[in-house]
């Protein structure tokens, strides 16, 4: 394959950050679940939001459809829900990364793990949510998803990275915020101590 | 009452909850409503069963009297035991054409004549099913209405549901069916469940299926909430695709409430493969059972297809359950399209 | 305050005041730094290491329990389904003072069980006996003794003479911990992280707060992960060539409402097939591995295992085993539940399968 | 000085401001000529289409003209070009067969779709009596490897495979979709009669039916003596929803001899069973 139908390739169904003009005062947030369950209780809770417009995308995996890219606004914050009682959950997630322009890793992309204190979850998996996201440098968020509570404290922590995503924070940009709040795993996190 | 008649009679008290013994008995038109009233159910079963004792006792009714009241309760709650399903076999041309009465007579003339003490009682249901209650004896001893087998057929359907049959007994139903009915064999239908209505439903399509058709189908519209204009679903056509496949495989709203499927698989290994190179290239069959197990399995399997978890379309051997109607597989190399690697 | 001397490699966690506290601050510094141990597991503080299980397991296949352990006591641990609890560190628990253990449990269940019922002292008094006992041979080399406690009992109503009962079962065993980890403990801690019992629930919870109260210590139930299923299930497969494991049974459930439950039974034969073929160095290394006496099994091959069984479920049904989770694992030699219900039926494996078992357990432990 | 300068910065990037909107207008000029240029040779593009579709069209009303005339003699003119007769003859089949599924699907036959990527088929079969849509019936079949019945949800006590087996329906689907159209509307008809027969004549009791409606038991009452008749109807041919035999019997021998009982008789196998009712009622002969 040369090097250019490598680009169009790419370039067709590359999800890009700064393609479009942003709308006044509004914000688009896409919600990427596997299991597409808890992401519609946070779409609910997040467009009730009244002081900025809040426009939600939902969708199972990336890439995107193609056909609605004219309708679709330009994304400001992308987030993976990894529900982490699921193998499939994180290796989906992993597996749409390659859709997204690099440019989004700047402070726009954020993870959000669930059940991460349900006990069947093996460490394994948790130490590798962790390490993907340290190694993207993106946030990795915690959740609760079965309680109201857990729904909203959600909400509010992904509007605010949301509002600074979008610009509408005047003294903090997507990167700065992401240079404090991403995730980082201990230098010994592989060696296994039970020889 | 003797003993044997009060026992059975105390083993029915003692099965059925109160509520459904009354209920019973209001249909059992021998009572007369004040003999009904008489009864009073709040009572614990033991006083129950006094006052029922003495109702027989006062119309002299026999053990005939109490398995016609037994049969009566058990069409009223077939949902126990495990029931068989059975598919009679090239039909002669009068199949269609068997009558009620017609059936009644010859069945219990044949079956009589197989089998030396049997006691055979037929009774139709409100839903036009024969009920056919079967209490074997045999050269020496009396029916033993004990352990009763009770066959539900359909006229002029091939369809033929049983529950504890033993194996002896088996190959003169058959006989007696077979002669009754104008067919000329019959063949396991490899369904069995514990519900009577879920596998009947199944094999005879009394569900909702749904169909591809020109006009848009029912389901998208069902299932358009009215949510937020804010919100937009990206892969919204993927999951109506994924819904309707679904809903092709497993049938739509209300499904027979099969709770159990099981597949032989004598196939080849099937890994992927480049890590199980020498499984693949492997002789033999990998030899394993699948038992799928649900409160409502169509309904599981549903919704695996319409999350994702199964990947649409369906796999031919999940879908012929509703297909053939059939929830035992016995799947070989040849039994599985090649398509399927 | 006790200086907690860490796993090789890592940063010493030194106290916060460093100043000697009684015993009761002790505990609860201890306890504190269990709920730290599990905080870190999620991330926030980046100095305490997270620890899992060990990537590699050696069957060993020398030790021939038979011989070692007394035959009924044995009977006992192959006959029960075992609820498996994990317990901290016993502070002063002695081997020595099993005797007085066994009387102070007895009187202990007694008056427990006296307060709900309004029945004559004296019938009631006799009725339950404890007996505490050793079980040699079951413990690696720095390990702690097995403890194994039995509770006999009459029937309230039961006559005179009519021989007691064996009501309720337990056990407290450490197998192969981890050296470090228990070289590390004060010396007044015994770790007898593995805690089996079988029987009625409430003498269960009874025990249990005996244990609490006399040897301070937390007792919590313990699941059997998603990983040490796996690992259970190659192990005991590994073992069909010498024990006929009669069948490979896997039981997963997938997250749909209402929720499927799928029974996944393999030949024995073709189980076997399979995990030979994942078998790292199947070729020439094998060889070399037969002369040593325990062969080395590594994760990497249990993985490929499952993942060989999921893929040609894949294939069959377009179901993806991997988006729900393990429940059950059973074979002829054994059966372990997600839950935390053991059962090992062949006295020849019981050495690995507590081993993985107490690894599960130290998990628990406080760092 | 610092105003001076910045004044003429300022004045120098309005200058250069006026230059380029100058010279970006002239640019304009040529370019719109060029567009206007590719417009019109679109248009002419999309007129040569028009115009060759115009074209076929009318072959085709020729063809299937001379199709249903089933004129034999060869259409000179059509066949200079062979290969594009060929392909009009193709296309004139391909829009009758699509005429006659709409007619099918007007005059209430069957509805025929393409499934699974053309490798499978959809028939959907409309009941109706009497002007009132009743169930509409499903049948899916594979085209491939041969034509076999998929999934339906016909109900189990119409003979399908009998059907499928009597009418050869691998070899052609048409009298097949036929038949069973038949026996469904015949099935739906007898249906619907006994239906209206327990809404509209509550005095007469239905003592025996069956799923298949092919055997029908009434118990009629005779007004004067209240004698009883049991009426028995039997639908053997269920390619139709009227009965091939009616039968009475009564203690009262003689009543069933008169000529009004007789004519009964063959009212019954005639005509709808509601209706003959109602004349028989109105006749006075039952209550």
């Amino acid at each position: 394959m040369k090097v250019g139908d490598l680009s169009v390739y790419i370039d067709m169904s590359l999800l890009k950050p700064f393609s479009k003009l942003p709308a006044l005062n509004a914000a688009t947030i896409l919600l990427v679940e596997r299991e597409e369950r808890f992401q519609q209780n946070l779409a609910d809770a997040l467009v009730g939001d009244t002081t900025v417009t809040v426009n939600v995308r939902l969708a199972k995996s990336l890439p995107l459809p193609m056909d609605n890219e004219e309708s679709r606004p330009r994304i400001d914050l992308v987030v993976f829900i990894i529900n982490l009682t699921s193998e499939l959950s994180l290796k989906s997630a992993e597996a749409s990364l390659k859709y997204l322009d690099p440019g989004y890793f700047l402070g726009k992309v954020c993870f959000l793990a669930t059940n991460a204190r349900n006990t069947s979850v093996p460490t394994e998996r948790l130490d590798a949510m962790r390490k993907l996201a340290a190694s993207l440098h993106c946030p990795l968020l915690f959740a609760e998803d079965q309680t109201p509570d857990g729904v909203n404290s959600a909400t509010e922590r992904l509007l605010t990275v949301l509002k600074v995503a979008a610009g509408l924070v005047p003294t903090a940009t997507a990167l700065y915020l992401s240079s404090l709040t991403r995730c980082t795993i201990p230098p010994d996190i592989d060696q296994p101590s039970f020889e | 009452m003797d003993d044997f008649g009060r026992r059975l009679l105390q083993r029915l008290v003692r099965r059925t909850p109160a509520q459904a013994l009354k209920a019973t008995l209001g249909k059992w038109e021998r009572l007369t409503v004040a003999q009904r009233q008489s009864v009073d159910f709040t009572q614990p079963k033991v006083a129950v069963m006094e006052q029922l004792v003495a109702i027989f006792e006062e119309n002299g009714w026999t053990v005939k009297h109490i398995t016609e009241l037994e049969m009566i309760n058990y069409m009223e709650n077939a949902n126990r035991g495990m029931w068989h399903a059975f598919q009679m076999t090239d039909p002669k041309d009068d199949a269609n054409a068997v009558e009620m009465m017609q059936f009644k007579e010859q069945f219990k003339s044949h079956l009589s004549e197989l089998v030396r003490h049997v006691s055979v009682k037929i009774k139709k249901h409100t839903d036009e099913a024969l009920w056919i209650r079967i209490a074997w004896g045999d050269s020496y001893s009396p029916p033993n209405h004990l352990k009763p087998t009770y066959v539900v057929h359909h006229l002029q359907t091939p369809y033929v549901f049983v529950t504890s049959l033993n194996s002896k007994q088996k190959p003169f139903l058959v006989q007696a069916l077979i002669l009754s009915t104008g067919y000329q064999g019959i063949k396991d239908a490899n369904l069995s469940g514990q519900k009577l209505t879920a596998i009947r439903d199944l094999l005879m399509k009394q569900y909702q299926q749904i169909f591809p058709s020109k006009y848009n189908s029912p389901l998208t519209e069902k299932n358009e909430t009215v949510s937020n204009p804010h919100i937009e679903r990206e892969q919204s056509e993927h999951a109506s695709k994924r819904l309707q496949m679904a809903c092709e495989a497993f049938g739509d709203g209300i499904v027979p409430q099969l709770q159990t499927a099981v597949y032989k698989l004598e196939t080849k290994f099937r890994g992927d493969a480049n890590t199980n190179r020498t499984m693949t290239k492997r002789e033999g069959p990998f030899r394993c059972l699948v038992k799928f197990a649900s409160t409502n399995l169509l309904e599981s399997f549903r919704e695996c297809a319409s999350s994702g978890i199964a990947s649409t379309p369906v796999s031919p051997l999940l879908s012929s359950i509703t297909l053939k109607g059939r929830n035992y597989f016995v799947v070989t190399e040849n039994g599985l399209p090649s398509s399927q690697t | 305050m006790l200086n907690m001397e860490q796993h090789r490699g890592s940063a010493v966690r030194t106290p916060i005041n460093g100043v000697p506290v009684q015993k009761r601050s002790k505990s609860y510094r201890l306890s504190y730094g269990s709920c730290l141990g599990a905080a870190s597991r999620f991330g926030f503080t980046p100095t305490l290491t997270a620890r899992r299980f060990s990537t590699t397991r050696r069957v060993s296949k020398l030790h021939n329990v038979k011989e070692k352990i007394n035959a009924d006591q044995l009977a006992l641990l192959v006959k029960m389904e075992w609820k498996l609890s994990y317990v901290t560190p016993l502070y002063q628990f002695r081997h020595t003072k099993l005797k007085s253990y066994s009387r102070q449990l007895s009187v202990f269940i007694t008056a427990e069980k006296q307060q709900g019922l309004a029945v004559d002292v004296d019938r009631v008094q006799n009725s339950y006996r404890v007996s505490f006992s050793l079980v040699h041979g079951m413990a690696g080399t720095d390990d702690a003794e097995t403890v194994l406690i039995q509770v006999h009992s009459k029937h309230m109503f039961a006559k005179k003479d009519e021989p007691q009962k064996l009501i309720w079962s337990g056990w407290l065993t450490c197998m192969n911990g981890n050296s470090d980890y228990l070289g590390s403990l004060p010396k007044d801690f015994i770790c007898l992280p593995l805690f089996g019992s079988s029987g009625p629930e409430d003498l269960t919870s009874l025990v249990q707060s005996w244990f609490k109260q006399n040897f301070d210590c937390c007792i919590g139930p313990l699941e059997i992960s998603h990983t040490s299923l796996q690992w259970l299930a190659a192990l005991w497969t590994n073992c069909h060539n010498e024990d006929n494991i009669q069948h490979l049974k896997l039981i997963w459930s997938l997250p749909v409402a209402p929720p499927l439950q799928i029974t996944y039974t393999v030949d024995p034969q073709d189980a076997w097939d399979l995990w030979g073929s994942v078998r790292k160095g199947s070729g020439a290394e094998k060889v070399r591995e037969e002369e040593e006496p325990g062969k080395i099994i590594d994760i990497d091959e249990v993985m490929s295992f499952m993942q060989g069984l999921n893929s040609h479920f894949y294939k069959h049904f377009r179901l993806d085993l991997s988006s729900g989770s393990l429940k059950e694992v059973a074979t002829s030699l054994g059966s372990a539940k997600y839950n935390g219900k053991i059962k090992i039926s062949n006295s020849k494996y019981m050495i690995t399968t507590l081993t993985l078992l107490t690894e599960g357990a130290l998990l628990k432990m406080p760092i | 000085m610092e105003g001076a300068s910045s004044k003429g910065v300022l004045s120098h990037l309005s200058h250069l401001e006026v230059v380029t909107r100058s010279r970006k207008c002239e640019a304009q000029q040529p370019g719109r000529v060029a567009e206007l240029k590719a417009k019109a040779a679109a248009l002419v593009k999309q007129r040569d289409q028009l115009k060759a579709q115009i074209q076929i069209q009318q072959n085709l009303q020729k063809l299937r003209k001379s199709m249903n005339k089933h004129s034999n003699e060869e259409e000179e003119e059509m066949d200079e070009d062979s290969e594009n007769s060929q392909l009009l003859r193709l296309m004139a089949r391909h829009s009758h067969l699509r005429d006659l599924l709409d007619a099918h699907h007007l005059i209430g036959g069957y509805d025929v779709i393409k499934t699974s990527q053309g490798k499978g088929m959809c028939v959907s079969l409309a009941t109706a009596y009497e002007g009132v849509y009743l169930d509409t019936y499903n049948l899916e079949l594979d085209l491939k490897p041969k034509l076999r019945i998929r999934r339906h949800n016909i109900p189990p006590f119409i003979p399908l495979n009998q059907l499928a087996e009597q009418s050869n329906m691998e070899a052609n689907i048409k009298p097949f979709l036929h038949l069973l159209s038949q026996h469904l509307n015949a099935f739906a008809g007898r249906k619907q009669q006994l239906k209206l027969v327990k809404e509209n004549h509550k005095s007469i009791e239905v003592m025996e039916s069956n799923v298949l409606c092919s055997i029908l038991v009434l118990m009629l009452t005779v007004p004067r003596q209240k004698t009883a008749v049991l009426c028995t109807l039997d639908y053997t041919d269920q390619t139709r929803c009227l009965p091939t035999n009616a039968r009475f019997e009564s203690e009262d021998k003689e009543l069933l001899n008169s000529p009004d009982w007789k004519k009964h008789c063959s009212l019954l196998k005639d005509t709808p069973l509601h209706k003959a009712l109602t004349t028989m009622k109105t006749i006075g002969s039952i209550m």
